[in-house]
């Protein structure tokens, strides 16, 4: 399952509720202000390491290149529209609103 | 409709609807009610999962008519009579909130987000409201 | 693959009306057919052909107008929420349907996926 | 007291609308003025006369627009906004004005308070 | 200054960062879903006794009643939209959106 | 207009812009800018606070050509040229974020959240976008 989170880990809880339902082998892509939780050296890098360690973690290019996040932790796959729809192909969507 | 043999049945599919806000402060949880009842009419595989603040929905003793907008909590009693039975209540959104399951208007299961997780893992819809 | 959208913002207000677009350009550019875009509470005021934004901003309503027109994608406000905000036959973008939630189950169940962009 | 509302949402889709229109009532019944609703972001969506909901729920345009008739307050949509959203002359009810941002600034200047509600 | 805040501290930042910029003697309003902060026994009940060590905190009724929450934090007075009103007549307001 | 005094120019209010949302999600920052930019013209004295998520409106490198959306980051550096020049940035929304002065595209004050919080106390008018 693909999940996408867009709001900003800081301002709303989407992140810490949907890392709870993760499964196994489920794919986590930051779009929107989601992009927010995979920039480098914030208080979500913990988070994102743990995270990584059963999921694989995106976030799309666009949305970060329009917030000016130049840096994204380690691991964190980057993707742009093109790769979002693969992802889509992939997998059934649950977009955490 | 009972169970579902999904091999004779290609086009029944499996739709999850996840209640994730308060009621009232915002209208998704009524039009996210509204969709449902609608759905129940097309004899799909539906469930309904209430995570964070979604539990709100089903709390009891909600009395809308000081703040002027029509009350709904009662519609998720009427679930049942349209065949969804599948409802799930996050345990930990609940003890978070100082909620037990007597505090909730209807009969629903409480879960661990991970048992809820893996009944989304197999959905074919996921729709959030 | 047959991909359909949920759409849950109003334009301009939220990103989700200009991600739900990309996404769809996107998809159909890698030869998916993306069958139908439903907009649901406040997405609804997408099809507005009274919207007129500033010259050198897009201009969301005509842009689903011509996903409509050019790659045949159906745009279709549930007749329920339009109903509540003001969204009727009268200032609807020709590319676009008013109809009602049923539709958005036939969506479901006909594509191989359902992908909801919102708030 | 004067008394000026700025209102961000939408009608329906956020409590905000309800709670402005509740707070603006009890301060009239407490003798204040209000002086103006002015509507932002999506609360020009607030004064369509096409909404239709359903008859046993509030018709929140109407409300506005009785709001204005009965209490003279006056209700003003924002022009780029209502732009943006396709709220215009054509489908604003009688008791509502589109205007600009300047008329806002006279209104934060010209009452005792300005009280926000929003999303 | 009044501060009101409208949205669930579950859900939100603003109970969370709203109160770092109180003043003494500032009053505090819960409305809309910002209610459920002030619902006894959940999880922001010690924040809800901290914040009251030098402000008022005030939650208003008809968002209550319409959230089932009968039983709110020890020391929250509870208003209603007259009350709103003169809580507005004593403070300028600084609403957290 | 430099200093201002109260006493004999009552219609001059304190009038602060509180900034609280990441930019492009939703447009409440825009059109917040937007607002600031009219409200400037009524000589008015005018500041603007950015807490929480509303400091990224201030990143650098934003380049928004990719989503489709204008860009308006460049427009808060022409906030001088119209006399508004109170720029306060909470000090703890920048840390948590992981960002510093530097990261900002125009000159501001970083302040604790005590001291804006000092400052709101002080206004008029407190609009939040």
């Amino acid at each position: 399952m693909l999940h996408t989170i867009n709001k900003s880990p800081f301002a709303s809880d989407s992140l810490e509720t949907c890392r709870r339902f993760l499964q196994p082998g489920d794919s986590v892509l930051f779009i929107e202000d989601g992009v927010y939780a995979v920039q480098a050296g914030n208080k979500f890098a913990s988070l994102i390491e743990t995270i990584q360690k059963n999921n694989s973690v995106l976030a799309l290019h666009p949305d970060l290149g329009a917030r000016g996040i130049t840096v994204v932790a380690d691991g964190v796959r980057v993707v742009d529209y093109e790769g979002f729809v693969e992802l889509v192909e992939e997998h059934q969507v649950n977009s955490w609103l | 409709m009972g169970n579902i043999d999904v091999g004779e049945n290609i086009n029944i599919k499996k739709i999850m609807h996840v209640m994730r806000h308060a009621p009232h402060g915002t209208i998704y949880t009524y039009e996210g009610l509204e969709m449902i009842l609608i759905m129940a009419a097309y004899e799909q595989d539906l469930s309904v999962a209430f995570i964070g603040d979604g539990v709100y929905a089903l709390k009891k003793d909600q009395n809308t008519a000081a703040i002027g907008i029509k009350g709904f909590a009662k519609t998720f009693m009427a679930l049942d009579g349209y065949d969804v039975e599948k409802l799930y209540v996050d345990q930990l959104s609940l003890e978070e909130r100082g909620l037990t399951e007597d505090d909730l208007l209807v009969k629903v299961e409480v879960l661990g987000s991970g048992e809820i997780g893996k009944l989304m893992n197999e959905q074919d819809v996921v729709i959030h409201h | 693959m047959k991909i359909g959208i949920l759409l849950k913002e109003g334009p301009y207000n939220h990103q989700a009306s200009d991600s739900a677009y990309k996404f769809a350009e996107a998809a159909i550019k890698k030869g998916h057919t993306v069958d139908a875009v439903f907009l649901y509470n406040d997405g609804v005021s997408n099809v507005t052909k009274l919207m007129d934004p500033p010259q050198d901003d897009r201009n969301i309503a005509a842009r689903w107008d011509a996903l409509h027109k050019q790659h045949g994608v159906e745009i279709l406000a549930c007749i329920a929420a339009s109903k509540r905000r003001g969204i009727s036959d009268e200032v609807l973008i020709e590319g676009a349907s008013i109809t009602g939630l049923g539709t958005l189950t036939d969506i479901a169940i006909r594509n191989d996926r359902l992908i909801t962009f919102g708030d």
